[in-house]
């Protein structure tokens, strides 16, 4: 089982995230934008970073590059595909995923770590956590304010406080919804603005990422033939 | 030949930086400002090419990518 | 050619006359141009060059000391770390993003350039008040470059400083620091190589940006006419800078090249004649072939450009394709420009006529060696003499006076604006002292603190300079690192004036005092002139990165609880107010003498700092800086959330900054074990209370508990409240 | 009263993000493409004022706060 950790020009997340995999025993291959084709690969994940400088739109060009229809083929075939930072801002602006994501309530860049609730364990993304669960990860994002722009969203982690309550002083960058993280009514796409790659180690201050890493890692398995 | 694209965000959609920059001129004293949107123009020189061309290839750069329909809108003028 | 031309590139007549005299002949354009820009004083550090020589820059663990564009020093086991610091002061008041941004993006060349990987980023910034709404404008603006670059170029900023004083409101500092790691394989220096070696242009195309922006901008102070140095506003592109690192380290990697330059001041000038000048060869350039953005360039335009992200890459003739192959993979542009020749010509061909021809090694070592008046300001004395007023301020309100000062109170307002964890290497976020990454699939880590003290050192440049040596390494020890290595960036005011002079010449025997007495080397620095206004001249304000060395990482599970001990260590009592922020924020004034820093003191505090990290995984250390001991100790108790019971303290040794002092907190049944390893270093430590509750008692019936949530309140606004509402750019 | 004001980066000035959009839009197979410049505008609603008003508070607007001298050019235009 091999997992494809597509880069970018731009992107900076990608050794970071295949580490994380690595830690967890999951095998990890780079794939470069320019590729085509995504053979032996089982499911792929866009990392976070700075594709084509976000230029234009946050993934509005990286959606272009010629490794998305490979992606997005993996997709249709129910592969599970996860999109993290700006990885879930390409899979909006490819159509993936529902909505966008623009510039932070108060426009400025946010590094810190939050809390988020599972909404739904119905995702590649959430399937080994508990709803209601609160998991403390790691934002860091200027646009990372969800918009829905009227689509119907299935909603996989809300910003909370610790303890599980929706508000505004717990949304960090005013996203619609308080949305974290969202799905396709597939639920082997999904995308989430935190990056669950930073909280996996106990120096790290929280290893709750596992559970999100660990769910792409069990669905990897789990596809339908 | 060259077009310019004005993309608009829509309307519902919020425009965070409208806001901060409708704050930020309060405080300087313009109270009476009761609205600001930020929209970002982007012109696009094509040489030698005539204006239905130049129409029709902006157009479909903008539906492909210069404009995200779930959040903008755009309209296109022709600059000469 | 006249000469008002070269008094306009800001030469003197006495400079016009040595270019003629080094080339028999009256100068071309061109050759005027270079030589301006090479011999101002941003580039050839004409005023300092005779004063820096002598600090100390040795140890047996240098492997590339001050001269290339990073240090480089070796951390065992074939691992080694490049290290540079440097100013964007000016650019940023021109223009506060976008200055900020191409700063950062030149200090990560100048780390990238010696093959290592750039790993972290720490800034040095400082303003005028918060008050008023320009420094606020200035402030934002420069954080927001800081994080719009760092952030997009992937390299995490791990720190930084941030303080306001009115001197910098005419001329805010931006300082940026960089550090990278490699392999002892992948060093890579700025030399030309030898004849017949090709130079290939990497990177971003040239345009007319920043034409002139290291003699105009960098080497003269602000004046009224200001507004007319704007033409030479950089524009940082990050995207480009993050394709270009990784195009350079594919390089290296792939064993390609034999040199590699980065662009910066002086562009393409400085990136053909310094490597030349290295290698002792001459070199030929070929305008024409250079990628520009705009057509009609002139050649002193192509050659004097600070377009930035650009790389000079020296490379034997049969691995050009290769490299040309690299680059398109990464996509960027590349582009042959050069050769290597016998002899020591720098000849450049421009339109396919020879337009330049001088001694390559002419435009470094040729640059005039000034020795300025050096005069004691007639101020000082009446400044030292100042008496501070009689104080009665209670504890409690001067506690939270300086909690609610944004020289002191939280930073997450600019930090949290800053990816620090990219690379998941970030053992000690920012937050406090010095941070501390570790060095993947080693058990070494690397703990950098950069400090600086305007005030201090504009009431004892020498003492100034020497307490924030100290202070820095005392910074890195709370991080269980033992300092290894500094940068150092020397801000003053105008070099023509003597007393500014002074304060340079004291302030560089400080630091080679303190860095002598530590057995630390200076591997690098900067020096930025002329930060003044209007005549007035900033502060003397030295900053130094200390890099740190942990081995291995400590294990760091203290956390604040109930029922721990507080310990002080160092000098119990306090001598002076002289410089520190109690007497800013509660007097307002600036006078008096700091205390000299005390070399054996100040080594075993840092001793008992290292041992403490490594073998009391409990304790919690927190270097005492600004706000004195109380305000080191409420950072702490906020941070974990726990109140204190306080022994009765003065104002003096609560509030004073003497450099050799640290907290240490530990549960109260491993007390004695502290008190113990102090005694065997032989360093003062002292009870001074005991966590517990939600209040803080400072034992006096005169003053009330105050809650920490109150302290976090006031703490947390310091700059968040003055902040809010303020635009981006 | 609505006024529009248009801000566009002085030529001179680079402009990395315009040559991105650039690059991506020959990618996109538009090799004809030989320029793209992006630009912000900014709409200012001051409703109840009149024209002469509008016009000179939006100005000062631009002077201190909605343009950045040192890179960027303005113009203003009433909406009505
Ligand atoms: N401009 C800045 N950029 C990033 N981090 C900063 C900046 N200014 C301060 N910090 C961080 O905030 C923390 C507190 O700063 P400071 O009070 O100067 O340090 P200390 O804890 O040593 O007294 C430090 O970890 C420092 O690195
Ligand atoms: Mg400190």
């Amino acid at each position: 089982m091999s997992i494809g950790i597509i880069t970018f020009p731009g992107t900076n997340c990608e050794r970071d995230v295949a580490y994380a995999f690595e830690a967890l025993g999951a095998d990890t291959e780079q794939v470069w934008h320019r590729e085509t084709s995504l053979d032996g690969i089982d499911g792929v994940v866009l990392p976070g970073g700075f594709a084509h400088g976000d230029y234009l739109r946050t993934g509005a060009i990286a959606r272009f590059s010629p490794v998305m229809a490979a992606v997005e083929k993996l997709a249709a075939e129910g592969r599970p595909v996860l999109g993290i930072c700006n990885g879930f801002q390409v899979l909006c602006e490819a159509g993936l995923l529902p909505g966008g994501l623009i510039a932070n309530r108060d426009l400025r860049f946010i590094c810190r770590p939050v809390h988020v609730r599972v909404q739904s364990p119905d995702s590649i993304l959430t399937r080994a956590a508990r709803p209601g669960q609160v998991l403390t990860i790691p934002l860091n994002s200027y646009e990372g304010n969800y918009i829905t722009g009227g689509d119907a969203v299935r909603v996989m982690l809300r910003y909370t406080d610790a303890a599980g309550t929706l508000s505004d002083a717990a949304n960090p960058n005013g996203s619609e919804g308080a949305i974290a993280a969202v799905a396709n009514t597939a639920g082997n796409v999904a995308g989430l603005m935190p990056h669950p790659e930073r909280a996996i180690e106990d120096f790290m201050g929280s290893t709750d990422g596992r559970i999100l890493l660990e769910s792409f890692v069990a669905s990897l398995e789990a596809v339908p033939a | 030949m060259r077009a310019l694209v004005t993309i608009t965000r829509r309307p519902e959609i919020a425009d965070p930086e409208g806001a901060t920059i409708q704050r930020a001129l309060v405080d300087l004293g313009y109270g009476d400002v009761d609205g600001v949107r930020v929209n970002r123009t982007i012109e696009v020189s094509l040489p030698g090419r005539d204006q239905e061309y130049v129409l029709s290839a902006v157009r479909a750069m903008c539906e492909k990518m210069l404009a995200n329909p779930v959040m903008e809108n755009y309209e296109i003028e022709i600059l000469g | 050619m006249t000469d008002v031309v070269h008094r306009e590139l800001g030469m003197t007549d006495e400079e016009f006359i040595s270019v003629q005299e080094i080339l028999g002949r009256r100068p071309q354009d061109s050759e005027l141009a270079m030589y301006s820009v090479m011999w101002s004083e941003h580039c050839s550090y004409k005023s300092s060059r005779a004063h820096l020589g002598t600090l100390p820059t040795d140890a047996p663990w240098v492997v590339v000391g001050p001269g290339e564009n990073a240090g480089v020093v070796d951390l065992g086991d074939g691992w080694l770390a490049a290290l540079r610091i440097e100013s964007h002061n000016h650019p940023s008041f021109v223009e506060p993003y976008q200055g900020a941004a191409t700063g950062v993006g030149g200090i990560l060349r100048d780390v990238f350039t010696m093959g290592a990987r750039p790993v972290g980023l720490w800034n040095q910034i400082r303003f005028g008040e918060l008050s008023d709404p320009h420094n606020r404008y200035l402030f934002n603006g420069v954080v927001s470059g800081i994080a719009g670059y760092g952030n997009a170029v992937g390299v995490p900023t791990l720190g930084g400083e941030t303080e306001f004083d009115p001197v910098y409101a005419g001329n805010p500092l931006v300082n940026v620091m960089c550090l990278g790691i490699l392999q002892r394989e992948q060093l890579v220096l700025g030399t030309a190589g030898t004849p017949g070696t090709i130079a290939v242009l990497l990177g971003a195309s040239t345009g007319r940006d920043g034409i002139g922006g290291a003699s105009v901008l960098a080497s003269a102070g602000f004046d009224e006419t200001a507004g007319e140095k704007r033409p030479s506003v950089q524009v940082g592109d990050p995207f480009e800078e993050k394709k270009l690192i990784e195009a350079c380290l594919d390089l290296y990697e792939r064993d390609l090249v034999v040199g590699v330059q980065d662009l910066g001041a002086a562009g393409l000038t400085c990136a053909a004649s310094e490597p030349a000048a290295r290698a002792g060869v001459g070199m030929e350039l070929n305008l024409d072939a250079v990628h520009v953005r705009e057509d009609d360039m002139t050649a002193p335009e192509l050659l004097m450009s600070e377009s930035q992200e650009r790389m000079m890459a020296f490379v034997s003739p049969d691995k050009v394709d290769e490299v040309l192959a690299v680059a398109a993979t990464w996509e960027i542009d590349a582009s042959v420009v050069g050769t290597v020749r016998d002899g020591d010509r720098l000849r450049v061909h421009h339109n396919g006529e020879q337009i330049v021809d001088v001694p390559a090694a002419s435009l470094t070592d040729d640059a005039p060696v000034l020795h300025r008046p050096i005069e004691r300001p007639a101020w000082l004395d009446d400044l030292r003499k100042r008496r501070d007023p009689p104080d009665r301020t209670p504890l409690d309100t001067a506690l939270l006076a300086l909690l609610d000062d944004p020289g002191i109170g939280d930073r997450s307002w600019v930090y949290e604006q800053f990816d620090h964890m990219l690379f998941l290497n970030t053992v000690r976020p920012p937050g406090i002292d010095g941070s501390l990454i570790r060095i993947q699939g080693t058990d070494k880590g690397l703990a950098v603190s950069t400090d600086g003290n305007g005030r201090m050192c504009q009431l004892d440049p020498r003492r100034g300079a020497e307490r924030i040596v100290y202070e820095s390494a005392l910074n890195v020890a709370v991080a269980g690192a033992r300092p290894l290595a500094v940068v150092d960036n020397l801000n003053f005011g105008n070099p023509e004036k003597p007393d500014v002079m002074w304060q340079f010449t004291e302030t560089i025997a400080g630091l080679g005092a303190a860095c002598d007495a530590l057995g630390v080397p200076i591997v690098g620095g900067n020096v930025s002139f002329y930060n003044e206004t209007d005549g007035r001249d900033i502060y003397p304000t030295p900053v130094v990165g200390m890099l740190g060395l942990a081995e291995p990482i400590p294990a760091f599970i203290g956390d604040v609880g109930t029922d721990m001990t507080i310990f002080l260590a160092g000098p119990a009592q306090q001598r002076s107010l002289a410089g520190t922020a109690y007497q800013k924020t509660i007097f307002g004034t600036l006078g008096g003498r700091p205390t000299p820093i005390d070399p054996d003191t100040g080594g075993r505090s840092i001793e008992l700092a290292i041992r403490l990290a490594h073998v009391m995984p409990t304790a919690v250390l927190h270097d005492v800086s600004q706000g004195g001991a109380l305000v080191a100790l409420v950072e702490l108790l906020i941070r974990h959330d726990v109140g204190a019971v306080l022994e009765r303290t003065s104002t003096i040794d609560a509030f004073g900054e003497d450099p050799h002092r640290f907290l240490c907190l530990v549960p109260s049944a491993e007390a004695a074990r502290v008190t113990q390893l102090a005694a065997e270093v032989g360093c003062d430590i002292r009870r001074i209370g005991q966590t517990g509750g939600a209040d803080l008692e400072l034992s006096d019936p005169t003053i009330d508990p105050m809650s920490i949530g109150r302290l976090r309140t006031v703490w947390g606004g310091a700059i968040r409240r003055r902040m809010e509402g303020t635009i981006h750019e």
